[in-house]
């Protein structure tokens, strides 16, 4: 049954997708393993973990989208949920430094020592063992996620109401991790990490697994997803993207359909947040920033909202320009990055993958694909505005 | 000059001897002012204090004021003060024309926070009998705050002498305070210490408090503790009242800088439906506006200063609104009716737009200053009100009130209104919706530029100042209910005083976690904000 | 009339917005099977009506059952409708990015729980049903058509197709004629009376000659509350609707 | 969107242009030119930290042009690499990978908070390279590839309260700071000091704010309330960055004089007093390693070419553009008698380098990465300067290890040979932090 869930979802743009992944998989560690330095063909360290990180911000970028796009919940918090699996992750690190921090304290991490902390808060036990720590992975962003989701879709808070509190979740949550008396580091964070699973996190061997890793996880997520998307379930989810009371008038409990993917892209963006940390080797509150929440939501626009592939190639665009810009322009990229939002929007309503809907609509004998014309009419919903 | 000339009266009136005679003996004291750096400046002024002589005053308050300077050629100590390039230059005691001197051929004397303590004690002791009732005022004040057991004789004829009531209450407060913290405290008579103690009680503040904890620490009689305990209890219990109300008053004036801020997005983001990201900076460009109208002032009119921000109001008012109408015509209008899109454009914006202020005025804060209206605080019973937010809070509340009479009254806000709901039908009517739209925006942008003109007195005039405020922007919105101005003054108002009465209980940051889940449970109540419209119309 | 043999019972049920009193102590009650035409002029409380039943909006006083025994007013939407209860929109809205099919599918009485559509794959009693949904809709032709490119009657027919896939025992339909064709009005009216019987139908309609073809017993709606009942003849004479509703 | 169809092409052209410059970042030519020596800048140009390490970048490219003007180093010139974190730490990490191994500089300037500073250090270990870091810190640190230029605790906070102690007599203490680290390691460190001097717990109010806070109108009325409980209050304050202006702007307003409850900050230089009117706050105080008003030839030469290279007469200095200054002069030395800028032989040459620093004496690398500086106290003046009240007699060593927190009192680092530890515990004499 399993299998037929994810050949359902397995169209041709999946599989253009998923051959991507699979080349990056294996082409990826070759190229910097085993090609030669010297070769034109090699890639560094530096470029794999670079790459790493697009495919993780990627992966919220698809969780993000599943939402967003498909169901019409625009969320502005799910940086946090990110932020969360990457905290879980975080801290499974800090246990596994045990005695090499610079107090050589074998069970307390170093930031505790300096704050004089007597004994490991409850909420830290457990993590210690990496299966614990993959379990929290999904089960804390999943559990907030459902807890949040769970009032928010029953009391029928929608559109801009329910953005603007997901902006309250993770701002809250910025804050909370701020203070120190968390036991989280606060504003630094969880750092200097040495091993993961007994291998040295900083050797190239691990940053190459870790890559793998993440494409396997992206490429995973990405059939739950599109499996998803196929199944009648995704067609209920479509449904009440446009037409909300319609659905629940045919009978369908729509809160829970919501709840449902909403869960589920939580665990998701918790996923990329925890292969996120060890690549990127910290993770403090400022993933917790409004703003960089808003950021994965203009990731999705710009590859396309409603195509997961388009979340996907959004991502990827818009982070590599970021590199580029910091280091090439670095006076000027904000100029850069802030008028490639405007002219999106402008020109590319519909995101890149829009815009190749669009030349393929041209050409004689090719049907417009199925696209999201309606999307619009809910968002103008959502705002509670009509007519405008 | 003219603080000058009445201190000349001042001596004239009070010293019926020779001025001349204390003078040559201050001259010495006077001379060692200027050598053996802060301590001998500090041991200086102790012995002018002890002289009580009040032809001192001019030579300390020169001091204070950084006037005091010693002349390299002779080591004389001479009053320098600024004249064009140079200084010129006068006798500390008698006041006569020394000439000028250059910058390089002087040295200041310095003080310290201590030496500035001891000055304004001494000048405390010695303006006791000054003829302005405000001077003694605030002389007795600057001994109940130095307890100067020096000042204590002068005290007593000052009392004596003294005809308006609210000065003399001042002063046996004064001396009551000396009286409870002098060496002979220990060795009062009873019957002085219950009297010190009703002084006290009658003034009822927290530094009267102190005092009454020490009496009912001392050894005083069983009855004057006791009766410094009452006092005690009553003075507590007025100061927890006083402190209520300061809680109220800090929530009133957080609540207007919410609404100042949040009231712009109203517009924009309530009325028009655009969710407008670069709301955070119109208002910063309304802040930059204020700061080049101030630079403009200190250039060109030093003398004008304090009118500096209501030139900077209409201003920032036009500069922030011609930029929003700028964005509505670019980018909005191209937008509307897929708020989620202007949300995307309007954060690119918010980016440049911050880029933009960086590159052209750098990436350090900017001085925004308060004119002299706006600095400082009064005391309003136990309350201290700043006059400055003080002004903000006047100033919010006008806004609002100019902005409900704009849309409710004139034939602009009737356009506003016909455009919004029903686009078709205005449009049919003969209103130009296309200038109705520039124009709102341009207005909601232009309300930004005045709450930037207000925030530039409280905060930074950074390129960062609009993100510290837009998302509390947005929450308080949302809050108040989107589409509602009323909704947008009740939810400022709510979040503003709510953040204060959880502070001192929960501390800032805890405070501020829990105002925002308060926020989501809220929503979680009433999904579509305090005012939410109520009826069909919301479900279609 | 006891509660108990009815298919949907309604009394005393008032809702106000703001003040304003859209229904107005209603009393209502329909008998299985049986097809009722409600009439009466703007703002009479007909949709708000058509909401309180469906649990869209909540009464302020009154009860609401449903087969004598299922108390309405406290249930979600969902709920109601799973319970058997179908409903057409005035302005018809069927899902646009989906194909009709799909539409028919979504539509189709079947589990609603969120995994078991998650898991659920067609099977041929389900295809069947809908190629025979599709038939009397005539819309087989359009199967694979994205509904948003439909026509308008092409919308409304889908939707009416929508509420046969739900099979439910109450149907409520608004103004399914809005905007039809006089063949169509006919071929409409035809397929409702052809479903009463098996179901019981709730008609909202303006149009005076497709009420007349329907036949069947009508209420007059006016200020929230019931003007009239009857045959639409008798209901036509009455003076009160005359004067509130029909015009001289 | 009927501009739609028009103007789509403009909108492909400018993602293609994207893509093409993405692209080029995923290429990495191994630019080996060896005509210059690159040295990395690694300061926020945009975000909240722009404020504060705008102004160190500058300064960096100021002293590289003018290293360059004396015939730059070991025969080659200098060329500074910029990019900008902005203000985002694991961008940070990113970039400094970037600096290190694509474009193969030979040391960095940079990071400004302390989190910045630690998101980068596994890659400055792992990579071996060299970052001098310029500002106050908290201490508790030692790394081999890190010189710590700015000040350690005992550099600048504890002089401060001795100096309150002793001057101005306080006896009621109220330490305010930014809930991050650097507050709550020096308050700790403070408590524990003043609790050693004899100070009682109720006469030590702490209190923390979050990151930009800006209504500062109820701790301000706090700290009043403590101050009048009849003994000497004094506020010792680790406010950081944007949440200085509002917290100085309402102490003014509600009339806190520095002569009845003065404030002693050690985040607050030239650079943020510029911002405010400094009327109203006369006489609070700062300390710092340095100040612009200090009257040396050095500093006076200093600010001159400052004011010049960056054409502004109103640009202030400030203490860690020093720090930068006194680091980089003794980069300069140390590759100079390294004979190379290879990272291992400069990192074993810059121990014991002395240079001039511009308060008029010498700074010295110690064994522990940190320097030698003298640590002045300086009250608030009109003008937006201070004026220099104390001065400690000697200069400072940087104590890495707080004395004053039981875990870290036992630890040293030494980074000569052969020790080379940065954590050597005095009393087991191990290595490797307390040891289990």
């Amino acid at each position: 049954m399993l299998l037929r869930f994810f050949l359902m979802g397995l169209d041709r743009k999946a599989g253009i997708v998923l051959a991507i992944l699979a080349i990056l998989a294996v082409a990826v560690p070759v190229m910097t393993l085993w090609v030669p330095a010297d070769s034109p063909f090699h890639l560094s360290v530096f470029t794999v973990s670079l790459l790493g990180k697009y495919l993780c911000f990627a992966l919220l970028a698809l969780a993000l989208d599943l939402v967003w796009g498909y169901c019409g919940i625009l969320s502005l918090g799910h940086a946090a949920f990110f932020a969360i699996g990457g905290y879980a992750m975080g801290m499974y690190l800090m246990r596994q430094i045990g005695p090499r921090g610079v107090y050589g304290n074998p069970v307390l991490p170093d930031f505790m020592v300096f704050l004089n902390w007597k004994e490991l808060p409850w909420y830290w036990l457990g993590f210690d063992q990496f299966w614990f720590a993959a379990l929290m992975v999904l089960v804390v962003p999943g559990a907030l996620a459902f807890a949040f989701g769970w009032f928010a879709f029953r009391s029928r808070v929608t559109g801009v109401y329910l953005s603007i509190i997901t902006q309250a979740l993770t701002f809250a949550l910025l804050l909370a991790f701020f203070r120190n008396d968390m036991g989280f580091g606060g504003n630094n964070g969880l750092t200097d990490f040495k091993d993961i699973l007994g291998h040295d996190i900083q050797a190239d061997g691990t940053r190459v697994a870790l890559f793998v890793a993440t494409v396997a996880a992206l490429a995973f997520s990405y059939m739950i997803a599109s499996g998803v998307i196929a199944s009648k379930l995704g067609k209920v989810l479509v449904a009440l993207r446009d037409a909300e009371s319609r659905v629940r008038f045919i009978g369908y409990d729509t809160e829970s359909y919501k709840l449902f993917a909403w869960t589920l892209s939580a665990c998701m963006a918790g996923v990329a947040g925890a292969l996120y940390v060890p690549q990127v080797g910290i993770i403090n509150p400022s993933e917790f920033a409004p703003a960089s929440s808003i950021e994965a939501v203009i990731w999705v626009a710009v590859g396309g909202r409603g195509t997961l592939a388009g979340a996907i190639l959004g991502a990827v665009l818009v982070n590599m320009g970021k590199s580029y810009f910091t280091g090439a322009l670095p006076e000027l990229w904000l100029f850069a990055l802030g008028g490639l939002f405007v002219l999106v929007t402008l020109f590319l309503p519909k995101g890149l993958l829009g815009l190749w809907g669009q030349l393929a609509a041209k050409l004689p004998g090719r049907r417009k694909q199925p696209g999201l014309s309606e999307a619009r009419n809910s968002d103008a919903q959502a705002a509670g505005q009509k007519g405008m | 000059m003219r603080r000058a000339l009445r201190w000349l009266m001042a001596v004239c009136v009070v010293v019926a001897t020779s001025t001349a005679a204390f003078a040559a003996d201050l001259r010495p004291i006077v001379q060692s002012l200027g050598s053996g750096g802060y301590s001998g400046t500090e041991k200086a002024l102790e012995q002018l204090s002890e002289a009580g002589d009040p032809a001192a005053v001019p030579v300390i308050e020169a001091l204070q004021a950084g006037d005091l300077q010693v002349r390299k050629s002779d080591n004389a100590v001479v009053i320098a003060r600024k004249a064009g390039d140079a200084f010129a230059l006068t006798d500390p005691l008698s006041g006569a024309d020394l000439g000028q001197a250059a910058a390089a051929d002087l040295t200041r004397i310095r003080i310290n926070n201590s030496l500035r303590r001891a000055i304004s004690a001494t000048l405390g002791a010695l303006t006791l009998m000054s003829p302005d009732a405000g001077v003694r005022r605030s002389a007795a004040d600057a001994v109940f705050k130095s307890r100067d057991a020096n000042a204590l004789a002068t005290l007593e004829t000052a009392i004596a002498k003294e005809q308006d009531k609210g000065v003399r209450a001042a002063m046996e407060q004064a001396r009551a305070a000396v009286l409870l913290t002098g060496a002979a405290a220990a060795t009062m008579p009873d019957a002085d210490v219950q009297a010190a103690v009703d002084t006290l009680a009658a003034r009822g503040d927290r530094d009267a408090l102190v005092l009454l904890n020490m009496v009912a620490a001392s050894g005083a009689s069983e009855a004057t503790k006791k009766s410094a305990a009452s006092a005690i209890a009553t003075v507590e219990q007025k100061l927890a009242l006083w402190g209520a109300l300061q809680n109220l008053w800090y929530g009133l004036s957080l609540g207007s800088v919410l609404l100042l801020a949040a009231i712009g997005l109203a517009v924009t983001f309530g009325v028009m439906g655009v969710i407008n990201m670069a709301h955070g900076e119109m208002v910063m460009i309304g802040a930059y506006t204020t700061f080049l109208v101030q630079e403009f002032f200190r250039a060109h009119a030093p003398g004008l200063f304090d009118l500096s921000i209501l030139v900077a109001l209409p201003a920032a008012f036009i500069v922030s609104g011609g930029v929003g109408i700028i964005i509505e015509r670019s980018v909005i209008r191209w937008l509307y009716g897929r708020p989620l899109e202007t949300l995307l454009a309007t954060w690119g914006l918010s980016l440049a737009l911050q880029q933009a202020v960086r590159s052209i005025f750098g990436p350090t804060n900017r001085e925004v200053g308060a004119p002299s209206w706006m600095s400082g605080a009064f005391e309003l019973g136990g309350l201290t009100i700043t006059y400055g937010r003080l002004w903000i809070v006047v100033f919010a509340f006008a806004v609002f009130a100019a902005l409900l009479a704009a849309l409710k009254r004139t034939w602009f806000g009737l356009s506003i209104r016909a455009v919004t709901q029903n686009r078709p039908m205005a449009n049919a009517m003969g209103i130009r919706t296309a200038r109705v739209d520039a124009l709102t925006f341009g207005l909601g942008s232009g309300i930004a530029g005045l709450a930037g003109v207000a925030l530039s007195q409280i905060d930074n005039v950074s390129p960062n100042l609009g993100q510290g405020y837009i998302l509390d922007s947005f929450m308080v919105v949302v809050f108040g209910g989107v589409g509602n101005l009323w909704g947008t003054l009740v939810g400022a108002l709510t979040l503003g005083t709510m953040n204060k009465f959880l502070e001192p209980y929960a501390g800032a940051v805890l405070g501020k976690i829990l105002v925002l889940v308060f926020i989501i449970l809220f929503i979680q109540r009433r999904p579509r904000g305090l005012f939410a419209l109520k009826g069909r119309a919301v479900e279609a | 009339m006891s509660a108990d043999s009815t298919l949907l019972y309604l009394d005393g049920v008032s809702v106000s917005f703001d003040g304003f009193r859209a229904l107005n102590n209603l009393s209502l009650v329909m008998l299985p099977g049986e097809m009722r035409a409600i009439i009466g002029p703007n703002g009479a409380g007909k949709t708000t009506m058509m909401d309180v039943i469906t649990g869209k909006t909540r009464p302020d006083r009154g009860t609401i059952l449903f087969e004598g025994r299922t108390d309405l007013t406290r249930l979600r939407e969902a709920a109601i409708a799973n319970l058997g209860i179908g409903r057409k929109f005035q302005r018809p809205t069927v899902f646009e990015p989906h194909t009709v099919w799909d539409n028919l599918e979504l539509a189709l009485k079947a589990p609603r729980r969120p995994l078991k559509t998650l898991t659920y794959a067609i099977n041929g009693t389900d295809r069947d049903r809908i190629e025979e949904i599709l038939a009397i809709t005539r819309l087989s032709a359009l199967r694979d058509r994205q509904a948003g490119g439909l026509s308008h009657g092409q919308k409304q027919w889908l939707e009416i197709g929508m509420l046969l896939a739900q099979d439910p025992k109450l149907l409520l339909v608004d103004e399914p004629v809005a905007g039809m064709t006089d063949a169509e009005t006919e071929q409409t009216a035809e397929l409702l009376c052809s479903i009463a019987g098996r179901h019981s139908v709730i008609v909202v309609e303006h149009d005076m000659t497709f009420v007349r073809a329907l036949g069947v017993k009508v209420t007059v709606l006016a200020e929230g509350s019931v003007l009239a009942e009857g045959s639409l003849d008798s209901v036509s004479a009455n003076a009160q609707v005359i004067d509130t509703y029909l015009g001289r | 969107m009927r501009t739609t169809k028009l103007t789509s092409s403009l909108g492909i052209g400018a993602l293609a242009g994207l893509a093409m410059g993405a692209l080029a970042t995923l290429a990495t030519p191994a630019q080996a030119a060896d005509d210059t020596i690159k040295v990395g800048i690694l300061h926020s140009l945009s975000g909240t930290m722009a404020i504060s390490e705008t102004t160190l970048k500058d300064v960096m490219l100021m002293l590289i042009d003018e290293q360059n003007k004396k015939g730059g180093l070991l025969g080659k010139k200098l060329e500074p690499v910029v990019v900008d974190p902005a203000s985002n730490w694991p961008l940070f990490a990113e970039k400094a990978r970037e600096l290190i191994s694509k474009d193969k500089v030979s040391a960095v300037f940079g990071c400004w908070t302390s989190v910045s500073r630690k998101s980068v250090l596994p890659v400055f270990e792992e990579l071996n390279n060299i970052l001098f870091y310029p500002v106050q810190y908290e201490g508790e640190e030692s790394s081999r590839n890190v010189f710590y230029t700015g000040a350690a605790p005992n550099q600048q906070a504890v002089p401060a309260v001795d100096y309150l102690m002793q001057k101005e007599k306080v006896q009621r203490w109220v330490l305010a700071g930014t809930d991050y680290v650097y507050p709550r390691t020096t308050n700790k460190i403070l408590e524990a000091y003043l609790k050693s001097k004899g100070v009682k717990a109720e006469d030590i109010m702490i209190n923390y704010t979050p990151f930009g806070h800006s209504d500062w109108q109820s701790i301000v009325a706090d700290i009043k309330k403590f101050g009048s409980a009849g003994k000497k209050t004094a506020v010792v304050s680790t406010i950081n960055g944007d949440a200085n202006v509002p917290f100085y702007k309402e102490l003014g307003n509600q009339g806190v004089k520095a002569e009845d409850i003065p404030v002693v900050a050690f985040s607050v230089g030239e650079e943020e007093l510029a911002g405010i009117d400094t009327k109203p706050l006369l006489g609070h105080l700062a300390a710092w390693n340095y100040f612009q008003s200090v009257e040396t030839p050095a500093n006076a030469e200093f600010i001159k070419e400052w004011k010049a290279y960056t054409k502004n007469d109103k640009r202030v200095t400030n203490d860690p553009m020093e720090a930068h200054y006194i680091g980089f002069n003794m980069w300069v030395k140390a590759v100079e008698a390294a004979g190379t800028t290879e990272p291992d032989k400069v990192i074993d040459a810059m121990v014991g380098v002395s240079v001039p620093n511009l308060t008029g004496g010498y700074s010295a690398m110690l064994p522990n990465h940190h320097i030698t500086k003298p640590v002045l106290i300086g009250e608030v003046q009109e003008n937006g300067q201070f004026d220099v009240v104390s001065k400690t007699p000697g200069l400072v060593p940087g104590d890495e290890w707080s004395d004053y927190l039981p875990d870290s009192k036992d630890l040293i680092a030494d980074w000569r040979k052969p020790m080379s530890c940065g954590n050597f515990n005095v009393k087991t004499g191990k290595c490797g932090g307390k040891g289990s």
